[in-house]
């Protein structure tokens, strides 16, 4: 058990410097998408070096104070409950069966920690921004849920790592081409879920300052930032294991991993901004129908 | 039979004046009509063709051959005691009535029944 | 602002500046510029171009962020009002140390052309601590990318300590802002 | 528009009369105590139904304040300045809100700037683009700001030499009155 | 025991004697009056108190001039004769006396002479035994209610009067027709001696239509529907002491004559008449009195529905073809029935001259201040209406158990009927008790309307009594004994302290009681709803000042109530229990400020649940087996039975097609009683529930359709209520929708019908109790403390209540299912259970209805917590001790059960084996490890993995962290702009405007809108319907006519 703890730990760590560095590219590959040079792939881990080491912070109150933990907690957790490796003893991390209903639900507990912090800075914006979360959340929600109730049924199981042995055997047998349909579904609600362009509305640079960590700075900053790429990779080797037949040693998951992250950032790099209502009708009628075709499949059969 | 229909008559009479009349007073005398024509169906219930009074009198007791008087021949002495019963209540309802009518009539100035709807609904 | 209910009343402290990898750290400051360009004047429409795809400031680290709270840099661009000035005032002060002030334009060095107006300050080093001034009536994005050279030269070298300045000498600050700004309405300490 | 100037020269006393730069420009001068009259008829029976601006000039030579209300007329596309003087020592007037209400703001503005009071508008003492001034209004043209600069903002130590631009001003001002 | 002929004889020469004895002043034949009037009632007291007791068992018969009855006149009191008699006495001198002290028209002596007529005819009407002197009797009660009715100051009592004068004529006439042609053709005017010469064979020709006009007679005085215009216009216009007697007593006296000639008569079809007309009249009056302005003319209204309902019940009674026990419930019913309607209108009556207004808008308010009066106005309408305990309900419920089976159809119109009086009584109770300014004195004796209350109670326990010892329902006598504790906490209104101090004594005490009991469905529901309850009802002190005297003890009277319908062993009794619980929780729903409409749809809504559960119990009965247990079942009827027992729990659930009442009622409902409302009240709808399904839809035919379509109402309900919720402004609408919402869970649980399903609903139902229960009582306290309910008011108050903010985020986050709380074992169980039987859109809508319900989830949290202080609550303490406590104790249950499910799952496993299923579905590893088909969920793993995570980002912190400064409340980032005030930077209104945007079809009120379009449709139908009665006196003469035509046709040509 306690090997497990120590190899957590090393993963968190790993997890972080790829989350900064899939940060990094993502910054460049825009620069050049826009026609810019760019920083450098590793801007994030000089911007998070720069945000620890600020000399002060302020703090508005309790809940100020503990979102930032919340976020990363909720970071941890996510990236800690999904088997990275399957079968692997140490990079399997805490995985068990059932996780994929607890890693539904545990990836709230990191938005909500911050919502809360940010309400309680009193400043409007971090107030406004959780709101568009929520309501672009019960978005994407929708369209995600299909496609996980569908493979859960499909395979029936909630244990991902049941989920990922049964993609095994050949590229075929992922279900990115067994339910193509729930696929597609899937990874549109995945762009939302990343809160970037073109569903980027809850952040919205430029109209409410940066969203809910307006009045965050510093080391809070810091720790906003950790939890936030932890919480990018956990959801790609989440994405990984749900439908693209998750990995079986590390350079596989790393390989993977880029993939869905590419599609991720070329997606965002051109795209404009919906509006929040926007953004829920577009998830309540494209994905939501093209994943249902799947899906009724799965209920027939 | 003249009497039976002829009181049926008098009944449907009172009741076409209860009905149709919009005067309160004509209306009291359909109901006065009505009960006439009540009290001469019952009396006309007891009549025997041809009868007598049902009455006993000293005389007939001392009569040899008729000590009784021949009962078929008898009318039948109930129905004219209730007709008695019946006038009177007919009396005292119309007399009821018509005191009514009287208050009525001092506090509209009018005995028509079109100013007295103001309990409706 | 006396009757305090709703803003913290204390003096900040001196901050005692010594680290172990101070020139490391000071690298990853000086890479990593977050910048709030508050709009004063007609410099404002300068910054723009500064991170669009001919200049491309974020090259060297430096991008835009919404929010004093977060910011390293705050770009004043321009002439400053006395009415502009409190809001800057109170914009710096709510940036989080270690922060720096770059000022565009000569109206920020001496007034400008507004030298003689009755309501634009002519030295804002006076009121606000700057590390750089770019000079120019208005400097072109080419001149506010050299200085954001120098200013990161300043801060790897150390030097750009306006912030620590301002710390230590704030009461001769607080006079000078007092003096231009009559009625002073807004929260003594607030950062 | 030559008409509507005849029929208001018929009704009121007009003392003076200016065309503009522009073609669809005409200026007027009228007494101050009918001013409220001539708006009040321009509005309602010559359509001029838009107040643009209400401005101040101040004549410190003549000793006075010149008021200029500028209005438009959408249904003729033209201009029309009305003009009045009050006098510099007693700046006071009333207020045409009753007439266009969103004189109060500029009448605001002139009060801040000239000191220029009007009676009747509730909010002409708040501070418009000031905040706590306490010298003279600064548009006046006896304000000297150039010394007010100097004493407030203080001058850095360099080899620009500062000129009074407002004194070259008003000395080309008064050339051209002189012309 | 004193001859009846004396009583008769003495008010006659009383009455006739009170001319003369006027000479010698008012007081003396006042004097003389009351002596009479008390012979009189302790002379038929004596003679009903032997028939009581037993001592007289054979009807008294009075030979009249010493013939013998078939010639002579006679008398007969019977047993009914004889309480009927009292009841008209004791109404008699209620009304005399209330007349005599209104103080205003003092009665002359004719009144009192005409008063004891009016008593006198009734009496002998009651009596006697021969048809004509019936008539005679009968025309001395008209002709001295004739004049008393015209004796208003009021001159419309004139027109009512001359009305009742030409149509009682016409009567009367009918009458003396039948009784003459009777004479004629039956050949005697003795009743018995009718009665033995006549058999039902004989039927046809001449004697139908003589007993047709015989009974036409009495039909008419009886009010029946298309000829009883002249009695509303008397109820409306006449003296209401008057009209008190009339409907208390008289009307009864003419019921009683016309069910006995029907059965001396022999006429074969009285059900008919009955169905026709009874039924026609009591539905219409229901309907027509709905808009009615006038008070007295709907108490009219009301009383001639009642009538309707006894002719109905006399025609079961007399020719329905009932046998034994049947026959007695109906007898039971019809006593009943009269005895209510007796004494608790002319109560009403009273009431309405105490008052003295006429309109019912300026009504409003009345019952504001007076406490006597109150209660009296209370007592009368709920009875009226049928609320249990009151001697209404026993008679409705008796009537209705009595009813033949193959009349299933009349059942169901007279609940109709019965939800249509519930709407306009308590439409006008609503109006009563609502706020008013105006100020309103009591004009006359409340002594009248306080003993015919007093009466009432007492009959109200007798009858109770009677229906369970006829019933053979048994009862925990315990429970009654609490029960009546209520009324000892009711006494002590004066002092809150006590109130609260005996209320937890009581309920700890049934907890004692209740200790040793078997952890079955019932006895987890008994534990679940004591418990919740001791805890929720320890928080309601602080806020219960602001709230009626009878708060506490209508707040025991619910709760004991529930456990009453736990320990129901039958379906009536649990129908009695939960009609009981719906009623208290009605008025303790009443009493917030705001809450008078909401509560009134509550109430009908609940009346429209509880009357389909009852018409559904009526389908189980069979044969001689009146009270059906839960195992019995009719398999004919039972897929509707099901259905319509089903609807009762629907309702109080509030799932998504009824669930109109629900924002309302828990929003306005008083801040007390609202977590009881949420945590355990709509509970009792999923205890029934799961009774349904485990014992009724199994012998349904199509039970898996309908578990199909319960669960899809149930994921709707969830998903479409926490929708709603995150658009409303007041913090208890968004719990009430977020309640409902949640119950929403619980019924795909039992729709699921499995045992993991059992499982996820039972503990759903425990941890919803936690939570909702925590959120309710913090939020008692805060508006306890800030006095707004209105969510865009509040903000910031972390920062004066960190307590309340540390068990509400619990609270919030167990409510959200996020995971090391136990909000989420109960999501994983239902998830699982729905996994197991692939009800993948269920599922589907399941899941996405949690995620929708983090909108309102936030929501809260943060416009009432988070943001901005505003100055007014600057100095707002935290909230007051008992809640305080209260919400620690929830806030640690949550987290233990989070820690170790088993706390809860043991006791519903018991629950899920005591159903009869092999197990839970799942297993349990070491107390805290579930493991189900699909996989397992470790809650200690869990909670461990997130504290430890936790406290490892809290070191981590504390090692880097820089310099922190804890900067004020305004001090933000706002463009160098200083806010001025917490209000300007406040964002705390309509928090998800952009997402109305998206969803705003689905957000609009369509059901709410859909109910209120069909309620007034049908109000202004028969608005405008109830200008049938047009104040014309020849229409109404005309409309007896086209009756007698009617029956005539029907009876002659046999069409019916």
């Amino acid at each position: 058990m306690w090997y497990k703890i120590l190899y957590g730990l090393l993963v968190v760590v790993g997890g972080l410097a790829y989350g900064l560095l899939l940060g990094g590219i993502s910054r460049k590959i825009t620069a050049r998408l826009h026609g810019r040079r760019g920083p450098t792939v590793f801007q994030n881990y000089i911007d998070l070096i720069k945000l620890i080491r600020k000399k002060t912070a302020i703090s508005h109150g309790t809940m100020f104070f503990l979102a930032p933990m919340f976020r990363l907690l909720g970071g941890i957790g996510v990236l800690l409950l999904v088997p990275i490796v399957t079968k692997s003893a140490i990079l399997s991390n805490f995985s068990f069966g059932g996780d994929l209903i607890v890693v539904l639900y545990f990836m709230v507990f990191g938005c909500l920690g911050m919502a809360l912090g940010a309400a309680d800075s009193g400043h409007p914006h971090s107030a406004l921004a959780p709101t568009r979360g929520l309501a672009q959340m019960a978005g994407y929600e929708l369209p995600f849920l299909i496609s996980v109730i569908g493979l859960a049924i499909a395979h029936n199981t909630v244990s991902l790592g049941t989920l990922v042995s049964a993609q095994q055997g050949g590229i075929l047998h992922w279900n990115l081409f067994q339910y193509p349909f729930l696929s597609i579904a899937g990874f549109i609600a995945m762009l939302g879920m990343y809160m970037a362009y073109p569903f980027s509305v809850v952040m919205a640079p430029q109209e409410i300052a940066v969203g809910p960590p307006t009045e965050y700075s510093s080391t809070f900053l810091s720790f906003m930032f950790t939890g936030r790429s932890l919480f990018g990779v956990g959801k790609y080797v989440l994405f990984m294991d749900l439908f693209l037949g998750g990995a079986t040693n590390l350079l596989e998951a790393f390989v993977k991993t880029f993939a869905i992250f590419l599609f991720v950032v070329f997606i965002t790099g051109v795209f404009p901004r919906y509006r929040t209502e926007q953004a829920v009708k577009f998830f309540w009628t494209y994905p939501v129908v093209i994943g249902l075709i799947d899906f009724i499949r799965i209920f027939i059969k | 039979m003249i009497f039976f229909g002829a009181s049926l008559l008098l009944i449907l009479i009172g009741l076409y004046g209860a009905l149709v009349k919009r005067n309160l007073i004509k209306i009291i005398i359909g109901l006065s009509i009505m009960d006439t024509g009540i009290n001469m169906l019952i009396i006309s219930l007891g009549f025997v063709k041809g009868g007598t009074a049902p009455i006993i009198s000293l005389k007939s007791l001392f009569q040899k051959n008729s000590l009784l008087v021949d009962v078929s021949k008898i009318v039948d002495p109930l129905p004219q005691a209730l007709v008695l019963t019946a006038i009177v209540i007919g009396v005292a309802v119309t007399a009821m009535a018509l005191s009514v009518v009287i208050r009525m009539y001092s506090v509209k100035k009018s005995i028509e029944i079109d100013d007295f709807k103001e309990l409706k609904w | 602002m006396k009757d305090n209910k709703y803003f913290l009343d204390d003096r900040p402290e001196k901050i005692s500046y010594s680290e172990v990898w101070q020139k490391f750290f000071n690298w990853a400051r000086a890479k990593s510029l977050w910048v709030v360009a508050y709009g004063t004047g007609c410099g404002s429409i300068e910054i723009p171009p500064m991170v669009t795809s001919r200049f491309d400031a974020e090259r060297f680290g430096v991008s835009n962020v919404g929010t004093p709270r977060q910011a390293d840099v705050l770009i004043i661009s321009g002439y400053l009002a006395v009415k502009t000035l409190k809001r800057v005032i109170r914009v710096y002060e709510q940036m989080q140390s270690p922060k720096y002030v770059v000022g565009l334009g000569a109206c920020t060095v001496n007034g400008g052309m507004y030298y003689d107006s009755y309501n634009t300050v002519n030295l804002v080093d006076q009121y606000v601590p700057i590390d750089v001034f770019v000079a120019g009536c208005m400097p072109r994005p080419e001149a506010i990318l050299a200085g954001f050279a120098q200013l990161m030269k300043k801060i790897k070298e150390g030097r750009a300590d306006g912030w620590k300045q301002y710390l230590d000498n704030l009461d001769k600050y607080r006079k000078n802002q007092e003096k231009v700004i009559k009625n002073w309405k807004i929260p003594n300490y607030n950062w | 528009m030559e008409q509507t100037i005849k029929k208001l020269e018929n009704i009121f006393k007009i003392v003076k009369k200016e065309k503009g730069k522009r073609e669809n420009l005409n200026i007027l001068e009228v007494e101050k105590d009918s001013l409220h009259a001539v708006l009040s008829y321009l509005r309602d029976n010559e359509s001029f139904k838009h107040l643009a601006l209400v401005s101040c000039v101040d004549w410190i030579e003549d000793n006075k304040f010149q008021l200029s209300y500028i209005l438009w007329s959408y249904q003729r596309r033209v201009n029309l300045i009305i003009k009045i003087f009050i006098d510099r020592d007693k700046p006071e007037f009333k207020t045409i809100m009753n007439l266009f209400p969103q004189a109060e703001v500029y009448e605001r503005e002139i009060k801040e700037l000239y000191g220029v009071n009007f009676e009747g508008n509730p909010t002409q003492d708040e501070e418009f683009v000031l905040e706590d001034w306490d010298q003279i209004p600064p548009m006046r043209r006896d304000f000297d700001t150039l010394k007010y600069s100097n004493e407030m903002f203080g001058d850095r130590d360099s080899e620009v030499k500062k000129t009074n631009i407002r004194k070259i001003i008003s000395d080309y001002t008064d050339e051209w009155r002189r012309k | 025991m004193v001859n009846p002929v004396v009583i008769i004889a003495i008010t006659l020469m009383a009455a006739f004697s009170i001319g003369i004895f006027q000479f010698f002043g008012k007081k003396f034949v006042r004097g003389v009056f009351w002596l009479t009037i008390l012979f009189d009632f302790s002379a038929v007291l004596s003679i009903a108190y032997g028939f009581l007791t037993g001592k007289i068992t054979k009807p008294i018969m009075v030979k009249i001039g010493g013939f013998p009855p078939p010639i002579g006149i006679n008398l007969s009191v019977d047993r009914f004769g004889a309480y009927l008699a009292v009841v008209i006495f004791f109404i008699g001198a209620m009304a005399a006396y209330h007349w005599l002290n209104k103080g205003i028209d003092d009665p002359e002596p004719k009144a009192l002479v005409l008063m004891l007529l009016l008593l006198l005819g009734s009496t002998g009407m009651i009596f006697t035994q021969d048809f004509f002197n019936l008539f005679v009797f009968i025309e001395i009660t008209s002709i001295a209610s004739y004049g008393l009715v015209a004796s208003n100051v009021d001159w419309s009592s004139l027109e009512a009067s001359f009305k009742y004068i030409v149509i009682g004529s016409i009567s009367s006439t009918f009458v003396l027709l039948g009784a003459v042609l009777l004479y004629k053709f039956g050949g005697s005017l003795n009743m018995l001696d009718i009665s033995s010469k006549i058999t039902p064979s004989r039927y046809g020709g001449v004697l139908m239509i003589i007993a047709i006009m015989f009974l036409f007679g009495l039909l008419i005085e009886l009010e029946l529907f298309p000829m009883n215009g002249w009695a509303l216009d008397i109820y409306q216009g006449a003296n209401p002491a008057v009209v008190a007697i009339l409907a208390g007593g008289i009307v009864k006296g003419f019921y009683l004559v016309f069910v006995r000639s029907a059965i001396y008569l022999k006429f074969p079809y009285i059900l008919k008449i009955g169905l026709i007309f009874g039924l026609t009249t009591y539905l219409v009056s229901q309907f027509f009195a709905w808009k009615q302005k006038d008070i007295r003319r709907l108490f009219g209204y009301s009383s001639v529905g009642q009538l309707g309902l006894l002719v109905l019940a006399a025609g079961f009674y007399v020719g329905g073809g009932l046998q034994g026990i049947d026959k007695t419930y109906m007898l039971l019913a019809i006593v009943f029935f009269v005895l209510n309607h007796s004494f608790s209108k002319s109560t009403l009556f009273f009431i309405t001259d105490l008052i003295e207004e006429k309109d019912i808008e300026k009504w409003k308010g009345v019952l504001k201040g007076n406490k006597l009066l109150k209660t009296l106005f209370s007592t009368s309408v709920l009875s009226m209406a049928g609320a249990p305990p009151f001697i209404g309900f026993w008679a409705k419920l008796f009537f209705v158990l009595a009813i033949p089976k193959q009349y299933f159809y009349v059942v169901v119109l007279v609940l109709l009927g019965a939800v249509a009086e519930i709407i306009y009584y308590f439409n006008l109770y609503r109006i009563t008790s609502s706020d008013s300014e105006n100020c309103f004195e009591i004009k006359g004796s409340i002594v009248p309307a306080s003993m015919n209350t007093l009466v009432l109670l007492g009959l109200s326990f007798l009858s109770g009594y009677y229906f369970f010892l006829y019933t053979r329902i048994s009862v925990s006598t315990n429970l009654l004994i609490m029960m009546g504790a209520a009324i000892i906490i009711y006494i002590f209104g004066f002092s809150r302290i006590f109130q609260w101090v005996l209320s937890l004594g009581i309920l700890s005490y049934a907890l004692y009681l209740f200790k040793n009991i078997n952890i079955n469905l019932q006895g987890f529901f008994l534990l679940f709803i004591l418990v919740g309850g001791l805890i929720l009802v320890f928080a309601t002190y602080p806020v219960s000042k602001k709230y009626s005297w009878s708060f506490y003890p209508l707040l025991i009277f619910s709760v004991l109530s529930m456990v009453g319908i736990a320990l129901a062993k039958e379906w009536i009794s649990l129908f009695i229990f939960w009609e009981l619980m719906s009623w208290s929780s009605y008025l303790i729903i009443n009493q917030g400020s705001k809450a008078k409409k909401a509560s009134w749809v509550y109430l009908v809504m609940s009346a429209i649940g509880g009357y389909a559960m009852l018409s559904g119990i009526k389908l189980l009965t069979s044969g001689p087996n009146l009270v059906p247990g839960f195992n019995s079942t009719a398999m004919r009827y039972s897929t509707l039975s099901a259905i319509l027992i089903f609807t009762a729990f629907l309702i109080k659930m509030a799932t998504a097609p009824v669930h109109i009442w629900a924002r309302e009622a828990y929003g306005e409902s008083p801040d007390g009683f609202t977590p009881i409302l949420s945590g355990i009240l709509s509970k009792m709808g999923v205890f029934g529930a799961i009774l349904t399904v485990v014992y009724l839809l199994p012998h349904t035919a199509h039970s898996s359709v309908i578990l199909y379509g319960l669960a899809l109402f149930g994921a709707l309900t969830a998903l479409f209520m926490a929708l709603f919720a995150a658009f409303q402004e007041n913090v208890k609408k968004v719990l009430a929708y977020s309640s409902v919402s949640q119950v929403g869970y619980i019924l795909i649980g039992i729709a699921l019908a499995s045992s993991l399903g059992y499982s996820a609903a039972l503990y759903h139902t425990v941890n919803h109790l936690i939570f909702k229960g925590l959120l309710f009582v913090a939020v008692a306290g805060i508006i306890y403390r800030t006095g707004t309910s209105y969510l865009p008011e509040m903000g910031g108050l972390i920062r004066r209540m960190p307590v309340t903010f540390l068990a509400f985020l619990m609270g919030i986050i167990t409510l959200a299912g996020i995971p090391p709380l136990s909000g989420f074992a109960g999501k994983w169980l239902l998830y699982s259970a729905l996994l197991e039987k692939k009800w993948m859109f269920i599922l589907l809508i399941a899941m996405f209805a949690s995620i929708v319900a983090f909108m309102y989830c936030y929501k809260l949290l943060h416009t009432i917590f988070l943001g901005q202080l505003r100055d007014k609550y600057i100095k707002v303490k935290e909230v007051p001790l008992p809640i305080a406590i209260v919400e620690l104790v929830l806030a640690g249950l949550t987290m233990a059960v989070g820690i170790k499910p088993s706390l809860i799952l043991d006791f519903s496993d018991k629950v899920v084996k005591s159903l009869g299923f092999y197990g839970p579905g799942y297993a349990y590893q070491g107390a805290h490890r579930i493991v189900s088909k699909f996989g397992y969920w470790n809650a200690y793993f869990m909670a461990v993995f997130a504290i430890g995570a936790f406290i490892i980002a809290l070191v981590l912190f504390f090692l880097v962290k820089a310099k922190i400064r804890k900067v004020g409340q305004l001090d933000i980032g706002y463009s160098g702009e200083v806010p001025d005030s917490p209000e300007s930077v406040h964002f705390g209104y309509d928090l998800y405007a952009h997402m109305r945007r998206a969803v705003s079809p689905f957000i609009s009120p369509i059901m709410e809108n859909s109910y209120k379009k069909v309620y007034n449709g049908i109000a202004a139908f028969v608005d405008y319907a109830r200008r049938f009665y047009t104040g014309d006196l020849n229409t109404y003469a005309m409309w007896v006519i086209i009756t007698l035509s009617f029956i005539f046709y029907i009876f002659y040509k046999g069409v019916f």
